[in-house]
């Protein structure tokens, strides 16, 4: 076990140390900057010279990464340029935001998945499988900004169950904030869950396929039954194997949604920050992108060890 | 190339050993090992088989693996007409795999499902990369005829074939080479009887038209009785008994063997079934 | 009434091709602690008889004639009702030990599965169950080992955990589909024993799958021999193994190399090859095959014809095998 | 090295494919969607009911009528004939982006597969790496760097196919590596390419050719969201993604407007889902004789 | 969202980045804190006239270079701190520093600033500007606190009626009403929230969820829905905003006058406007909107004419298809605009290659290197017809007729003379077609019906929440 903690250090440590190269070389390389971006096109360029020099931009681009680099090892990340205050407290908010909306598109998308492609499979080439299979490709060809406003037409706009967008902060009550991410979550899972759906579908089947399967129903345990106890979890390492990669897929694809919804979470950070060249926050969310996606990885392979009792976490 | 002297041995394996590593589980400690094979010698000469038997994970594939140049030894060698197949450069590795083929255990496994039968017979002359197409194709149909196959069937795909044809189709990519030493993997333990009896008659004939040798690997004892001149009994990783099948099966000496032979279900009645 | 009765069984597979009959009228009576064998070359049917007793065929198959499990009909039962069936009243084991566990639950969890779902018992009562279970199998140390998990077993001793599986309701029939074709002589020595051991103690009726003869010889008390959906021999086991009457039996027995035998001496084979199950012709499906072949015999399907202690055959030419056999000792 | 044959051809040469082909249904089916948004976009080369970038604005929203089969857009264009224009940028999009990912990434988890140790390693967790770039914020990156505009967009995508691909390669590519027949190729003297090559690329096309049709959907979708961020095809050129992005705003007027391009993209998908499904099963000897 | 007469949900499409107007030119800046939380002396009105505010009179001697404030007693900041002259001088010098970021940097830096007692300043202009008291209402120009001045950025700290009271950054700002205000009565609302909503459907979604009750300068495309809506009110204020199709005049063939010409003539305003902002401006002539002191009309100068437009081509002896590239940043305005534009100019042989970039890039590559042909942009400073006297200004006109005129301009201070001065200019730039004027945008605010107090013109953006009220 040690072991593999060790191998998931290093490997953290490699991946930041290559995204930060690779992170601040690109950013070098975009045209204009942060004071520029401040100070607008009828700023006296004084004005603008000065806030450069106020902001450090006008430092050498190694001295520049030195700092940054640094600070980071400090624990110190510096300042927005645009917001002037601390990137951490930034991120730290914008993530309080955005991971509980990507764990929630996660759920949806983990529930609707399973139940459509489990119930799919259960039915291989009947009217249903090749129903909810139909659906599914529907599903994979809405984009999430659309479905995101027909979401708000419906539910804000007509019904006025939910307000139509907005985030007021976990302070109002978890339900308050479960409640306004509801919408987001969902027009993030439609994709996702139509993708799942036709790789949950698919591994059942293969698994419904082996011996243990046939062995389970000649003790009498019903098909139902087989399905969702002895099929699903074995058919649960492809599945997991996605949702992974899903999950890194969202954690930054919100940026869409968040646009629609107008909730302040770390794509739309990231998004702004970029076209403001508030680039000490991209660089730190990159940063932070990269180390989440490991950690995700991390967790999901730690899942295929919970699942599979046969893969041991040492030898992952 | 050189005659080898009537003395020299086809296949001369010395102190084999091969121990697999398994993942760390601290992070400074030695690697766990599996002693799958404990020093092995045999050899086999020209135009005579040699049968291996032994229970399971007792490291019979291993030593086929290392014979057919797979797998790199631990320690040991492999002498394959006097030349150490594991010291030998790439190139010549590769010529040298003329000499000896392999069948696999599993008919259904060992052939790609998407390629047609005359490229699987031919893809040892394809690796030689000495024959044209058309020569390749001759040669496919050739050898395909030599395990009773029709040429009719050279461009059909392994799914369209029974076990026992799969199996003869194998054999019939081992041969096209016209090799030395067919090493041979449990060729027949997934085949039904009546089948297995097809591809063991099918073998038979083969050593007696082109005399070569095999070694074979099996845990039916029975088979390795019909098909080979000499057996040895592995047992945790070493050869732990050794001779002629008849004289080995009659008068056991290792507890293993014996266990191994009181094992094997007795059929009540005589004629051909047991023999006299 | 006989614990189980089969008469005239017919099924009909849904194939890529086409129906398919695989089974095709076949009939056999079951006492309470009776032994049945059945042999035969790979894909005539004996899987697919098997699991028509225990209602587990695809849901595409047509399965027709009479199934009587002690006095009740299985054939034409739902669903719901043969679960309560399965696993309770008849038992099963596979072939294949390392595939046929489900590798992500406990043993533990598996072999008391038909306890909670049959006897309701709760989950500490079965583990009870098991455990005594699992000491009656023979697996070493089994109160340790409840929570493990299959691939932490060896082949032998999973095949173990599943014979305890199937045993755990204490079923009036056990069925064994090749239980040892998978493993090792040595293995397989011990698991027969303990299959016949526990037929012998309890009582049961024992339906017994294999295509090794010798497994056949030393189990069971009759046999079945199945070719191309039906059965083309039957009787006493000793019966059978002594007079060997129909041709295919003969082919069957021939094409086993024998220990000890000399070397160089040729095997025999049937010529041919097993034909498909979508265009089995009308008649005696080992028509073609077999060397006494006649007209008549591509035409219609041969009747049983009775011989002594109960052994039948389906062949018109016993006759003028029987005479070929006497002239050639 | 000896010359590879390209595995697909051969298998293309199985006796009979069209004619086996021609009775595959969703193969037929997929074939007839697929080949009719070709016709689109060939025929948009030539012919349009109207200009797509005439602009009217005195008729501007209005619904399908004879003269505007689809109805007009903001500016007064026809729906119809920007439906067809698009198809064009639409068609290069998913083909290119996915063609990236596809030749790339299935390359590195060929290489991962056949060479494993540290090289697999090193490759694995290149992809990591690049899965923290998601395909919008590399694109946001690149268009910032580079401009805005198609190429751009598409050459974004694509690279984020990569990993996808090299994931998925290597997984499928890991288990073919482990059957028998490589085994038998290797005895025979084969080394790691032509196996790859002749053994492992064919014997994954399945996998492969299921997760282009995937990809291809999701690259459509990623133009129409990088066009909502204005990142994507640059007007006056239509596409199927600008023109939905364009909708969105409209949604409380005109929802429409939204349906006709969302529609044509679902149709698109379908259809390539469903060739793709035929095209795997008739590819695969097994299955030839079956249908 | 029902039942609060005291609290007021703002949306505003852009966040504002920092709330330190001196530090900053984002319009969003101003737009929250103007007038509510940061003060100026003088205060410009929705008609664009200046009436007092930190400074309760004030003087200008003839020459229009002294100007005395006399300013109000008895004002507080927000932390205790007194008002009084020794303030306005701090932020005025702090303003024309060496080290400030004030965007009107070079204005402040004109000024000399004199305390003559605790409530009388004198400021010195070096140059003539009749505007000064205009320039002093504009947010650059806001009185800041020298103590905290240098925070006002996260926390900024005046003398309005308002007081910041949360900033949930990415989604919301909170103002609450300031009890030590110098006459609480003023406000009526206690609590107002800013919410940022960028996308147009969002916008109106919120509106009619009732999420906001106001959207200042809502996307056009949201608007026609609530026209109808009677629960709804529809303020559509005029600015002294500029939308121009931006020209380089120092490119071939852009320099030829009669091209510049051509361009405009192939130019439909009124499918531009309704193109780029869905109907809502007004065509403009040259670089100067109506309701500002001097306006002239001079749409008709360079009329709609196609075959003008070719003909004028053809004399400049241009080879069609021409080809030019149009850099559009990302406003609705500019990026739907410039379809429109696209499509008109391939009418008479221009082809035009779109190339959509961010502002950064807009900034750093046609701004500033000015390497581009055309573009769209919409200039929202209220007096900038000075730019074209600038040799070095992005779109690079060059004219010694037109600079001496603006000298000229400066320099008069009688307002009769000027505003004639003016109109001059006005037709010169129009004559000159120096870049192809297209409308003065029209911002709609919707709210809900009983709001009352919102500003019916624009001439700076503003949101002067002391004058809002529930109806
Ligand atoms: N790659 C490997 N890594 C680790 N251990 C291995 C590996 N290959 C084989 N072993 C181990 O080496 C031992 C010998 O294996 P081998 O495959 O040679 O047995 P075998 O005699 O062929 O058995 P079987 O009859 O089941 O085929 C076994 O214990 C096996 O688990
Ligand atoms: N689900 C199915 N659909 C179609 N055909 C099937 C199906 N299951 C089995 N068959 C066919 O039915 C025939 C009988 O199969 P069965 O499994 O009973 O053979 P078997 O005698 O058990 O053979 P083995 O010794 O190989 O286990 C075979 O030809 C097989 O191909
Ligand atoms: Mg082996
Ligand atoms: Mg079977």
């Amino acid at each position: 076990m040690s072991l593999f903690i060790f191998k998931r250090l290093a490997t953290l440590i490699a991946t930041l140390i290559g995204a930060s190269v690779i992170v601040f070389l690109v950013l070098e390389i975009l045209p204009g900057n942060a004071a520029q971006m401040l100070m607008g096109p009828d700023a006296a360029p004084e004005a603008v010279a000065a806030l450069a020099t106020k902001l450090g931009l006008d430092q050498p681009a190694w001295t520049r990464y030195w700092h940054w680099i640094a600070g980071l090892l400090t624990g110190n990340l510096g300042d927005s340029y645009a917001y002037s205050s601390p990137v951490l407290d930034l991120i730290l908010e914008r993530l309080a935001l955005t991971v509980p909306l990507a764990l929630l598109a996660m759920a949806f998308t983990t529930v609707l998945a399973l139940l459509v492609g489990v119930t799919a499979a259960a039915r291989h080439n009947k009217l249903g499988d090749v129903g909810l299979m139909g659906l599914t490709q529907v599903g994979i060809a809405i984009p999430n900004f659309w479905f995101a406003i027909l979401l708000i037409l419906v539910f804000s706009v007509q019904l006025q169950w939910f307000s139509a967008g907005g985030f007021e902060g976990w302070g109002e009550g978890i339900f308050a904030g479960l409640k306004s991410l509801l919408l987001p979550a969902l027009s993030l899972a439609v994709v996702q869950a139509a993708i799942l759906a036709r790789i949950t579908r698919s591994a059942v089947l293969e698994v419904m396929r082996e011996d243990f399967v046939r062995t389970a129903r000649a003790k009498g345990v019903s098909q139902r039954a087989v399905l969702w106890t002895h099929v699903l979890r074995n058919a649960m390492i492809p599945v997991v194997t996605v949702m992974g990669m899903q999950f890194s897929e969202l954690l930054a694809g919100t940026i869409v949604v968040e646009n629609v919804f107008y909730l302040p979470g770390l794509g739309r950070l990231i998004f702004q920050a970029i076209s403001n060249r508030d680039l000490i926050v991209v660089r730190n969310c990159v940063m932070l992108l990269a180390a989440l996606v490991v950690i995700v990885n991390f967790v999901v392979d730690v899942l295929y060890a919970v699942i599979d009792p046969r893969i041991k976490a040492s030898d992952i | 190339m050189n005659q080898p002297a009537s003395t020299q041995p086809l296949l001369e394996v010395t102190d084999l050993v091969r121990h697999y590593a398994l993942p760390r589980e601290k992070l400074f400690g030695p690697p766990p090992l599996v002693k799958a094979l404990n020093g092995v010698s045999f050899s086999v000469a020209a135009g005579r088989s040699l049968g291996i038997v032994g229970e399971s994970g007792s490291g019979k594939s291993t030593i086929a693996r290392l014979v057919m140049a797979l797998d790199t030894p631990t320690s040991g060698s492999v002498r394959m007409l006097g030349r150490d197949l594991h010291r030998l450069p790439r190139p010549e590795l590769r010529a040298a795999r003329r000499d000896f083929q392999m069948v696999f255990q599993d008919p259904y496994g060992s052939l790609d499902p998407r390629q047609t039968v005359a490229r699987i017979v031919a893809e040892p002359l394809e690796a030689l990369a000495e024959t044209s197409r058309a020569e390749q194709r001759e040669r496919a149909s050739e050898a395909l005829a030599a395990v009773g196959l029709r040429t009719t069937d050279m461009d059909k795909y392994p799914h369209e074939f029974s076990g026992g044809q799969r199996q003869r189709i194998a054999i019939a990519r081992a041969l096209i080479t016209r090799p030395k030493l067919i090493v041979a993997d449990e060729p027949v333990s997934a085949l039904d009887v009546s089948v297995q009896a097809q591809v063991l008659n099918l073998m038979q004939d083969l050593q007696q038209q082109f005399g070569v040798s095999y070694l074979l690997i099996s845990h039916d004892l029975a088979v390795v009785n019909h098909l080979c001149d000499e057996v040895c009994v592995v047992w945790q990783g070493k050869i732990v008994e050794q001779g002629p099948p008849g004289e080995l099966f009659r008068n056991a000496q290792h507890p293993y063997t014996r266990t191994l032979l009181e094992a094997v279900p007795r059929t009540p009645t005589g004629g051909t079934l047991l023999a006299a | 009434m006989p614990l189980l009765e089969v008469k005239d069984l017919h099924v009909e597979l849904q194939t890529q091709r086409g129906p398919a009959e695989a089974v095709r009228g076949i009939g056999f009576t079951l006492e309470r602690g009776e032994t049945l064998g059945i042999v035969g070359e790979s894909g005539c049917g004996k899987s697919i008889t098997v699991m028509s007793l225990m209602g587990l065929l695809p849901s595409t198959a047509k399965v027709t004639g009479s199934i009587r499990f002690d006095g009740t009909e299985l054939v034409g039962r739902d669903e719901k009702a043969m679960c309560q069936i399965r696993g309770n009243r008849i038992g099963m084991i596979f072939q294949e030990p390392m595939t046929a566990l489900n590798p992500v639950h406990t043993i533990a969890r598996q072999v008391g599965e038909p306890l909670r779902l049959h006897r309701g018992l709760t989950g500490a009562e079965a583990r009870k169950e098991v455990l005594a279970l699992l000491d009656r199998v023979g697996i070493p140390d089994a109160a340790s080992r409840l929570d493990a998990y299959p691939h932490q077993f060896s082949g032998g001793q999973r095949q173990r955990i599943g014979i305890a599986m199937a045993l755990a309701c204490g079923p009036d029939l056990l069925i064994a589909d090749e239980p040892t074709t998978a493993l090792d002589v040595t293995i397989q020595k011990q698991i027969l024993e303990l299959i016949q051991g526990l037929v012998a103690e309890r009582g049961m009726a024992l339906i017994l799958i294999s295509h090794d003869l010798g497994v056949i010889a030393q189990s069971v008390s009759k046999m079945l021999v199945m070719y191309g959906g039906s059965v083309v021999e039957s009787g006493p086991t000793e019966t059978v193994f002594a007079e060997r009457a129909h041709p295919y039996t003969q082919g069957l027995f021939a094409a086993r190399p024998a220990l000890g035998a000399p070397r160089g001496i040729r095997l025999a084979t049937i010529r041919g090859s097993v034909p498909e199950l979508v265009d089995l012709p009308p008649g005696c499906p080992f028509a073609g095959r077999c060397k006494y072949t006649v007209d008549a015999c591509h035409t219609t399907r041969p009747p049983p014809t009775v011989l002594r202690h109960e052994h039948a055959v389906r062949c018109i030419r016993l006759e003028e095998i029987a005479a070929e056999g006497a002239l050639e000792s | 090295m000896s010359a590879v044959p390209i595995p697909s051809a051969a298998a293309l040469k199985v006796p009979g494919f069209w004619r086996r082909a021609l009775r595959h249904r969703s193969f037929v089916l997929g074939g007839m969607l697929t080949l009719l948004l070709l016709l689109a976009a060939a025929l948009s080369l030539v012919w349009t009911p109207w200009s797509p970038y005439e602009m009217d604005m005195a008729s501007k929203l209005k619904p399908p009528s004879g003269a505007h089969w689809l109805g007009t857009d903001t500016f007064g264009r026809d729906v119809a004939s920007l439906l067809l224009v698009g198809a064009r940028a639409s068609i290069l999009v998913g083909v290119i982006a996915v063609g990236i990912g596809l030749v790339v990434g299935t390359a590195l988890g060929l290489l991962a597969a056949a060479r494993r140790g540290w090289v697999e390693e090193a490759i694995m967790r290149l992809t990591d790496f690049s899965l923290a770039f998601p395909a919008i914020l590399s694109a946001i990156m690149m268009t910032a760097v580079f401009g805005a505009g198609i190429v751009n967009a598409i050459i974004a995508i694509g690279i984020y196919n990569i990993p996808t691909f090299a994931r998925i390669t290597r997984a499928s590519a890991n288990a073919i590596w482990s059957r028998e027949y490589v085994a038998a190729a290797r005895a025979c003297g084969k080394g790691s390419f032509a196996i790859t090559m002749q053994h492992v690329l064919p014997n994954i096309s399945a996998v492969l050719i299921v997760q282009i049709t995937i990809r291809f959907a999701i690259a459509i979708l990623a133009e129409a969201a990088l066009s909502y961020l204005g990142l994507g095809t640059q007007p006056p050129q239509p596409s199927w993604g600008r023109m939905l992005s364009e909708a969105q705003t409209m949604m409380f007027q005109s929802p429409l407007l939204a349906v006709f391009p969302g529609m044509a993209i679902a149709m698109a998908v379908l259809g390539l889902n469903l060739l793709g499904d035929g095209l795997r099963d008739l590819l695969d000897p097994r299955l030839a004789r079956a249908r | 969202a029902q039942g609060r007469k005291d609290a007021i949900v703002i949306g505003m499409a852009l966040e504002p980045p920092g709330l330190d107007p001196t530090a900053g030119a984002a319009a969003a800046i101003a737009e929250v804190v103007q007038y509510n939380i940061l003060e100026t002396l003088t205060k410009i009105n929705a008609d664009g006239s200046v009436t007092p505010l930190l400074a309760e009179s004030w003087e200008v001697s003839p020459d229009l270079k002294t100007y005395t404030f006399k300013l109000r007693r008895g004002v507080k900041y927000q932390n205790g701190e007194p008002f009084n002259a020794a303030a306005v001088k701090f932020a005025f010098d702090r303003a024309g520093s060496e080290k400030s970021t004030n965007k009107d940097k070079r204005t402040f830096a004109n000024l000399a600033t004199q305390v003559v007692d605790d409530y009388t300043v004198v400021v010195i202009n070096k140059e003539i500007d009749p505007d000064l008291p205009f320039v002093l209402g504009q947010a650059t120009a806001v009185i800041v606190e020298p103590k905290s001045a240098d925070g006002n950025a996260t926390k900024p700290v005046g003398t309005g009626p308002y007081k910041l009271d949360s900033w949930a950054k990415g989604s919301s700002i909170t103002l609450s009403k300031w009890e030590g205000f110098r006459s609480p009565a003023t406000a009526k609302i206690n609590k107002v929230t800013f919410r940022f909503i960028s996308d147009t459907a969002a916008q109106a979604a919120a509106l009619m969820a009732g999420d906001v009750d106001v959207f200042t300068r809502i996307g056009t495309r949201a608007v026609p829905q609530f026209k109808m809506n009677s629960q709804f009110q529809v303020i559509l204020a005029g600015s002294r905003a500029k939308t121009i199709l931006s020209i380089n005049n120092r490119k071939k063939p852009l320099d030829d006058v009669r091209v510049r010409r051509a361009i405009l003539a192939a130019i439909d305003r009124k499918a531009v406007i309704e193109g780029a902002a869905d109907g809502f401006g007004v065509p403009i002539g040259s670089h100067y909107v109506p309701g500002a002191a001097g306006y002239v009309d001079t749409t008709g100068l360079n009329p709609f004419d196609i075959e003008k437009a070719k003909k004028l081509m053809a004399e400049a002896g241009v080879k069609t298809p021409l080809e030019l590239t149009m850099t559009l940043p990302p406003p609705p305005y500019a990026r739907q605009g410039g379809e429109v534009i696209v499509a008109q100019l391939a009418k008479i042989g221009i082809t035009v290659k779109v190339q959509n970039v961010e502002w950064a890039q807009w900034l750093s590559g046609t701004y500033g290197n000015k390497d581009y042909d055309l573009s769209i942009v919409s200039h929202v400073e209220p007096f900038d017809l000075g730019n074209y006297a600038k040799p070095d200004y992005y779109w690079g006109y060059q004219s010694k007729a037109f600079n001496a005129l603006f000298d000229k301009i400066k320099a008069t201070a009688n307002a009769a003379e000027r505003n004639k001065l003016l109109g001059e200019a006005q037709k010169m730039l129009a004559a000159d077609a120096a870049n192809g004027f297209l409308y003065q945008p029209q911002f709609p605010t919707i709210a809900k019906k009983n709001v009352k107090g919102l500003w019916k013109e624009n001439p700076i953006f503003v949101n002067d929440l002391s004058a809002l009220s529930w109806g």
